[in-house]
């Protein structure tokens, strides 16, 4: 998307571009099929009959990174496992979401105290869009974090910020 | 081609035609049969799914319809900071100290009125990233102000986000964390339809508005330091 | 139990010299499979060497999900380890807790009331259940058929709502402590048990119609990934996979735990086919007849916990000399029967009401061990067969 | 309070000039009228729209059939330049003139009593071939591109309902029917992406392959009698040949990826397409022998005597070949139970390993496409192409004018009765693939080489026999051969109406079927 | 076969092996010498009257007062001979072997019991236990680029690994943000 991105100034065209990219981008968020521990059963869970994340269009399970928009890190990261984590999301192309489910994932969890071999978040490897609390979360909270990631992909914009124009005026 | 890879594709060969013809001693037979079974349990299964395919579905539509949470769901804390004595007792009960407590001087239960009074909370913060949610902390308290509720959707957008300082949220006069999709000015559209029937279910007594007023008094003066009725010398102590 | 022999058969298709003298020499490659792959259930790492499809060898790589459970087990009391049992074997939380609220209970003494026993076999089996359904509905998604994942975990949320009446949670119940159960049932709870066992029983013919006597599914998973008694037991293998092989083999009748000996159940094993609705070309000990023997335990589960409930009696639910409780400076070694095998805790006192040391035995950790020497001479396929059938859970095999 | 700090500021309106603005406004106010409608009524609108796309084929169909009747074979008779040569520089080319047209017209039933002045303006270009190739192409062209669009949303709301749940519910309101539409921006919107090792051409190239053999195909693909964009005297063969090429693609994508599961998956796709051409081919020469021709047209023109002249039921060998067809097809377009070549718990996504964004939507498209092909293959040979189950000369009462002719259409014989065949195949389809479990490799080929080819052999070779048999002109042969097909027929109806029983059963027995889920809270905490 | 009877019958045969018995406690066990563990292990295995077939489980323990490690085997009999019948009873028993907390050698049982191998490959990783003969000893469960023994008392934690942090300040500023 950088050939569209930051190209533009505010305008109808861009606006409606934008909404009607988000709008796609929003509605079909395929997560990558990536479970690490306890949060992974919840994921599937969220996944099957009684939750079913295929209504909001993210039921789409892909087992490889390159179809996938979104990393669920669901369970405990481990330093044996980071530099895994680190390249499956180096693998997914852009535009690439990632949502840290479950104490374990955002800040270290239950391990955060003993757990030598625990990674104290997953931030500290990729950058994390939403985190969503829980141990693990119920897959309601799942599809909760989903929709505000849904919020946060709709407030994007292909414009150019005040910033670039900002940079470009300083340079020049 | 070495003997032992010869070896190897000849014991894999067997068995692939073992698993092929049974091991019956009729290949024939097998033949048929192994034919006739395909088909027939294909024939069985699709049976069965077509009649799931027009079966009702089991879904719950979450966002639209709320979830039926049991009495006893373990959520997020609900705390009732006039009644706690910062005793300290959740936080060493708790397995991974994820409770951190502050007071400006030691506080006790005033039995007259079952309000705790003394040194002021200055700060009662739980993190959740790293609570698991165990319920261990509600146990041991001896004036039964910490309880698992059942908020149980909030996320966040970064990692500060997921400490909840209960003391904060008393002067806004909450007793649980208020997940982002109630705080929003425009309720969203799914939201509208359930909105206050969820908010009486979870909510029930959450906003400062809906309290009684001597619980709101309470809780506002269990963020400043205060003195039981019938005490002289002053409990505050930096 | 007649031994299926290979040799006894003649050489009829590719045997033959001339079309070994055509072939071609291959490459063989290194593949890694996983840690994150679909059918590896986790983040299990699998190297194999293959030539073409066909899998030399297969080498497990494990320790993704190290948790650092031991450590933890000796920095905290054991009232508070009990949630971190849940996390080792987190599809089978009840089990685990009662394992680890178990060993306590030897070291110290404790007794244990009656009414605790009782709800704790039926915390145990109705858990037992959940975890075959987990196992059943992903060894189908290896299998490459989506819908008996869904229709088991339809199944499985009805339970996980009974335990969340129960306990409030979901997965991590901490249910089980050290000297009986944390909460007493609510009420309705039992009699929404027995609905829920009427309900489920029938779905289990659904489960066999549509996967277990699939044609296709059986061709998969027949004669695939043969493991028999001897290397069982030299291996370690535990539960429904050592059961698989024809041992006849349960901790709950072996050596009673909470009052197993009161009931009246079967032990299910698996057998060679052609009798007993067992497909014909199904030999003792391989994928099917782990998978199978799954689906049996789950109707003999249901059958001990009709029994419990029925003699389920009022009285109290927690022993009384449990609380601020000393270990003392001994060593105790419990096993119970875990849907995957059989769970063991080492925990050593010394004094305090820290342990010195816990360990904790995975079943998984032992079943895994024999994946290399099974996963030999295979297809590429029945790799994830042969895993899937295992039933292993990473959180317990890496602790 | 860090507390849900909202990393986002609320955005000012922008400002736009008068005339975007009362674009703006006048868009909101039809987006405020219409959307009250449109939710009231979206699965009818919906459903009208599926409905009126196939009578807008049929109404295309419609009036090239007109205007050849009422026109074109008049012009014949009375000796008028042949006109559907289509030349760029002969001025005698350029057809017949509206007024020509309008003297034909004059006696034309359907506008008899009145001026055919405006008609024969609006039929003057549906006279020339190039018109109705670019009508034809544009509808081939839309179908295509509709097919897959709305099966992919399809196929996840019946592999949803087959799980007891809901699939897409929420993208644009009804039932998410928006699903694909949003996939598709997003997947075209993703960051074009070739792995650095890739062998970046054949990488490229890859997803071409699959997608334009797939839309060839619909090129000689019959929806109609007069409803053919190009009529090939070997349509047969040329969309067999399409389909074979789209392996082509799979190779090469697995080749080109350098991923080791993608070479995996394109060398599983070479073994199971090469093998299954042959029972595929084989069973499609059944009917072939049946009719002798390998023009669909001809095939399809052949069963129009109803229900138990479709192929299919014509003797038992072709009813058997139906089956064999089905199985060889579902293997063709690697749907499962044969999708090992993206067998996803075994080689991570196959040879789709290492696509992602445009690319492997192109990848999705071709297959889906190739699904409705390999459905419609399946129509015309063994079901009766566009004909439906009444004969068509119960039709022959109607008479020839206009009107009758749409009705027939619409009864007896037209691209509605293909595309509800098709649709019904696609379902079919469907739910085979919700249903079973993968077949590994060597079940595969054992059932390609072991069982399938050796019975189209049988199949073959019976059906000659049975071909010849018929063509002695034996009366006892005959009845034999009648009976034979009404048995065959009878079964065909029986699996129709045990496809709805079943379906009903399901419907009847629905709550039972999956319990009664929700548990309420239980008191007593 | 009570506990005591299993002692007798290895000190009959293994006179000098034994170092210290602990008969009537919760976990019965022998404590035998590392350089007869093999003997002992195998006789266990095989002899017709005791047959423990399964090796449930290898517990490294770190005796820290007495500067020593240890590993504790708990074994166990399955009943192979009628299969098919229902087993109800078994026998199990435990041996100890203690080593110096230096220099931890052991010898290893993989040969004795094929389960050995991981468990052992695990105690090695956790504990620091050296098992001679091991016929793949690496690091399990850790990296292979791991330091220290996490189960020994005296572990201290890493404080990074390959540049990830092990603690963290909250006020962690996301890129993305």
């Amino acid at each position: 998307m950088s050939w569209i991105e930051n190209r533009f100034e505010e305008g109808l065209i861009v606006t409606s571009l934008d909404w009607a990219i988000n709008w796609g981008r929003s509605n079909s968020i395929w997560p990558m099929t990536f479970g690490l521990a306890c949060c992974a059963i919840e994921m599937m869970a969220a996944g099957a009959s009684r939750f079913d994340m295929d209504r909001f269009g993210a039921g789409a399970f892909r087992a490889t990174p390159r179809q996938s928009d979104l990393m669920i890190v669901a369970g405990t990261v481990t330093y044996k496992m980071a530099s895994r984590v680190k390249r499956l999301y180096n693998q997914m192309p852009e535009p690439k979401y990632v949502m840290a489910m479950g104490a374990c994932t955002i800040g270290g969890g239950p391990y955060f105290k003993h757990g030598y071999h625990v990674v104290k978040g997953v931030d500290l490897i990729v950058p994390v869009d939403i985190y969503v609390p829980g141990c693990p979360p119920r897959p309601e909270a799942l599809l909760e974090g989903l929709m505000r990631l849904q919020d946060k992909i709709r407030r994007q914009t292909r414009a150019k910020s005040p910033m670039t124009k900002l940079k470009k005026t300083a340079l020049a | 081609m070495t003997a032992r890879y010869k070896a190897r594709r000849l014991a894999y060969n067997r068995r692939l035609r073992e698993s092929m013809h049974g091991n019956g001693a009729n290949p024939v037979r097998d033949y048929f049969h192994n034919i006739w079974q395909t088909v027939y349990s294909i024939l069985v299964g699709m049976r069965l799914s077509l009649k799931y395919c027009f079966a009702k579905t089991v879904t719950l539509q979450y966002p639209d319809v709320a979830p039926a949470l049991q009495p006893r769901y373990r959520g997020f804390h609900f705390y009732e900071i006039e009644k706690c004595i910062a005793c300290d007792m959740c936080a060493k009960a708790c397995p991974v100290d994820c409770i951190y407590i502050d007071k400006s001087g030691p506080r006790k239960v005033d039995k007259a009125s079952g309000i705790a009074v003394g040194g002021a909370m200055t700060r009662y913060a739980i993190d959740y990233a790293k609570c698991m949610f165990c319920g261990l902390c509600c146990d041991p308290c001896p004036t039964d102000c910490i309880h698992m509720g059942n908020v149980h959707d909030m996320s966040g957008y970064t990692r500060e986000d997921m400490i909840v300082e209960f003391t904060e949220l008393a002067t806004r006069g909450l007793q649980t964390p208020q997940p982002i999709w109630m705080q929003k000015k425009k309720p969203a559209e799914w939201a509208t339809a359930t909105k206050n029937e969820w908010l009486e279910f979870t909510h029930s007594d959450d906003k400062l508005a809906n309290q009684t007023d001597q619980r709101r008094e309470a809780m506002v003066n269990a963020l400043k330091p205060s003195e039981p009725a019938k005490k002289k010398e002053p409990a505050t102590k930096e | 139990m007649a031994e299926t022999t290979f040799e006894s058969t003649p050489d009829l298709l590719l045997d033959h010299d001339r079309v070994e003298q055509g072939d071609l020499q291959t490459e063989e490659l290194l593949v890694n499979m996983g840690p994150q792959h679909p059918s590896t259930h986790g983040v299990l790492r699998i190297v194999l060497r293959t030539d073409g499809e066909m899998v030399l060898e297969a080498e497990p790589h494990i320790g993704y999900l190290h948790r650092c459970a031991e450590k933890i087990g000796e920095s905290v009391q054991p009232y508070q380890y009990i949630p971190y049992t849940d996390r080792m074997d987190y599809i089978a939380g009840m089990n685990n807790n009662q394992a680890f609220a178990i060993a306590i209970e030897r070291l110290c003494g404790v007794e244990v009331p009656e009414r605790a026993k009782r709800i704790r076999v039926i915390m145990a089996e109705l858990n037992r259940i959940a975890s075959h359904l987990v196992a059943l509905g992903t060894y189908g998604l290896d299998m490459g058929a989506f819908t008996p994942f869904t229709w088991c975990f339809r199944e499985r949320e009805m339970i996980l709502d009974l335990f969340e009446a129960a306990c409030g949670a979901r997965l991590t119940y901490s249910y089980i402590t050290v000297g009986g159960v944390h909460d007493d049932l609510p009420d309705g709870w039992v009699e929404r048990c027995e609905e829920f066992l009427d309900f489920f029983e029938p779905k289990i013919v659904d489960y066999n119609n549509l996967l277990s006597f699939n044609h296709i599914f059986v061709k998969r998973t027949a004669t695939v990934g043969v493991i028999t008694a001897e290397d069982a037991l030299a291996f370690g293998l535990t539960g429904a996979a050592l059961r698989a092989t024809g041992v006849r083999w349960d901790l709950r009748k072996v050596t009673p735990y909470d009052g197993y000996e009161d009931y009246d159940f079967d032990i299910p094993i698996g057998q060679d086919g052609g009798i007993d609705g067992v497909p014909r070309g199904v030999v003792t000990g391989d994928c099917w007849s782990r998978y199978y023997v799954r689906i049996l335990e789950m109707t003999q589960s249901v059958r001990i916990m009709r029994q419990a409930l029925k003699r389920l009696e009022e009285g109290p639910i927690e022993a009384k000399k449990v609380k601020g409780i000393k270990l003392p400076a001994d060593e105790v070694y419990v096993e119970i029967e875990n849907p995957r095998g059989q769970l063991g805790f080492y925990v050593q006192g010394d004094g305090s009401a820290i342990p010195a040391r816990v360990k904790a035995r995975g079943p998984s950790f032992c079943n895994l061990a024999i994946t290399s020497h099974t996963c030999r001479d295979i297809l590429l396929a029945d790799v994830p067969a042969i895993i899937g059938s295992l039933d292993v859970v990473l959180g317990e095999v890496d602790r | 309070m860090s507390q849900f700090a909202v990393p986002w500021r609320e955005k000012p309106e922008p400002s736009h000039g008068f005339v975007s603005s009362f674009i703006v406004a006048l868009a909101k106010g039809i987006y405020a009228i219409a959307t009250p409608i449109v939710t009231r009524f979206p699965g009818s609108i919906l459903l009208s729209a599926v409905v009126a796309s196939c009578f807008l084929v049929w109404a295309h169909a419609l009036l090239f059939s007109y205007v050849d009747t009422a026109v074109l074979e008049r012009a014949a008779e009375v000796g008028a330049a042949n006109p559907n040569a289509f030349g760029y520089f002969s001025p005698s080319t350029w057809g017949l003139p509206p007024s020509v047209i309008g003297t034909l017209l004059a006696g034309d039933a359907a506008v008899e009593g009145q001026s055919p002045g405006l008609l024969s303006y609006l039929l003057w270009p549906v006279q020339f071939g190039f018109t109705r190739d670019m009508i034809a192409f544009g509808a081939i062209f839309a179908w295509f591109n509709i097919v897959p669009v709305y099966v992919i949303w399809w196929e996840r709301k019946v592999a949803g309902r087959i799980q007891s749940r809901l699939g897409p519910m929420r993208v644009g309101g009804w039932h998410g029917w928006a699903q694909s539409p949003a996939d598709g921006i997003k997947l075209v919107l993703k960051e074009d992406f070739i792995p650095d090792a890739a062998d970046s051409i054949l990488f490229r190239a890859a997803p071409y392959f699959a997608i334009i053999p797939s839309a060839l195909a619909f090129v000689a693909l019959p929806f109609g009698v007069t409803y053919i964009f190009r009529e090939v005297d070997v349509a047969l063969v040329f969309i067999l040949a399409m389909l074979g090429i789209e392996v082509m693609s799979v190779i090469l994508g697995g080749w080109a990826s350098n991923n080791k599961w993608s070479v995996y998956g394109g060398m599983r796709e070479a073994c199971q397409m090469v093998a299954y051409e042959i029972p595929m081919g084989m069973a499609l020469l059944v009917p072939v022998v049946c009719v002798g021709s390998l023009s669909l047209k001809y095939i399809g023109e052949v069963q129009a005597d109803g229900w138990f002249s479709w192929l299919a039921f014509r003797n038992p060998f072709a009813f058997v070949a139906f089956v064999t067809y089905f199985i060889a097809s579902l293997a063709s377009c690697k749907r499962a139970p044969f999708d090992l070549p993206e067998a996803e718990s075994e080689l991570v996504a196959g040879f789709l390993t290492e696509y992602s964004g445009f690319r492997w939507a192109l990848f999705f498209f071709a297959e889906y496409a190739a699904m409705f092909v390999v459905g419609g293959l399946a129509t015309i040979m063994f079901l009766g192409g566009w004909n439906s189950p009444i004969p068509s000369d119960w039709g022959a009462g109607l008479g020839e004018s206009i009107w009758a002719k749409g009705l027939k259409g619409i009864l007896f014989s037209g691209p509605i009765w293909f595309i509800l065949k098709c649709v019904f195949f696609l379902f079919l389809q469907l739910w085979v693939r919700w249903t079973l479990p993968r077949i590994r490799l060597d079940q595969v080929l054992y059932a390609c080489v072991q069982v399938l080819l050796p019975l189209t052999m049988v199949l073959l070779f019976g059906t000659t026999l049975w071909v010849w048999a018929s063509e002695s002109g034996n009366a006892t042969w005959d009845v034999i051969a009648s009976i034979v097909s009404k048995v065959l027929g009878i079964v065909g109806l029986a699996f129709g109406f045990g496809f709805v029983a079943i379906a009903g059963y399901g419907f009847y027995h629905r709550r039972r079927l999956v319990g009664n889920l929700v548990i309420d809270p239980l008191p007593g905490s | 076969m009570i506990p005591e009877d299993i002692c007798n019958l290895i000190k009959a045969r293994f006179p000098d092996a034994i170092e210290a018995t602990v008969l009537d406690a919760a976990r019965p066990y022998v404590q035998i010498k590392a350089e007869s563990l093999v003997e002992v292990a195998t006789f266990l295995r095989d002899d017709p009257s005791l047959r423990f077939n399964l090796l449930r489980s290898i517990s490294s323990i770190d005796l820290l007062a007495d500067n020593k490690l240890a590993c504790a085997y708990d074994m166990m009999h399955v009943p192979t001979e009628n299969r098919g019948d229902l087993l109800t009873t078994t026998r199990s028993f435990a041996l100890r072997v203690v080593t110096d907390r230096d220099d931890p050698v052991i010898p290893s049982l993989a040969g004795v019991w094929r389960a050995a191998d991981w468990h052992e490959r695990e105690a090695f990783d956790l504990m620091g236990i050296r098992f001679s003969d091991h016929p793949d000893l690496r690091r399990i469960l850790c990296p292979d680029d791991w330091v220290g023994h996490p189960l020994r008392k005296d572990y201290e934690f890493p404080l990074e690994y390959h540049g990830i942090p092990a603690t963290t300040e909250y006020g962690l500023t996301n890129p993305r943000h």
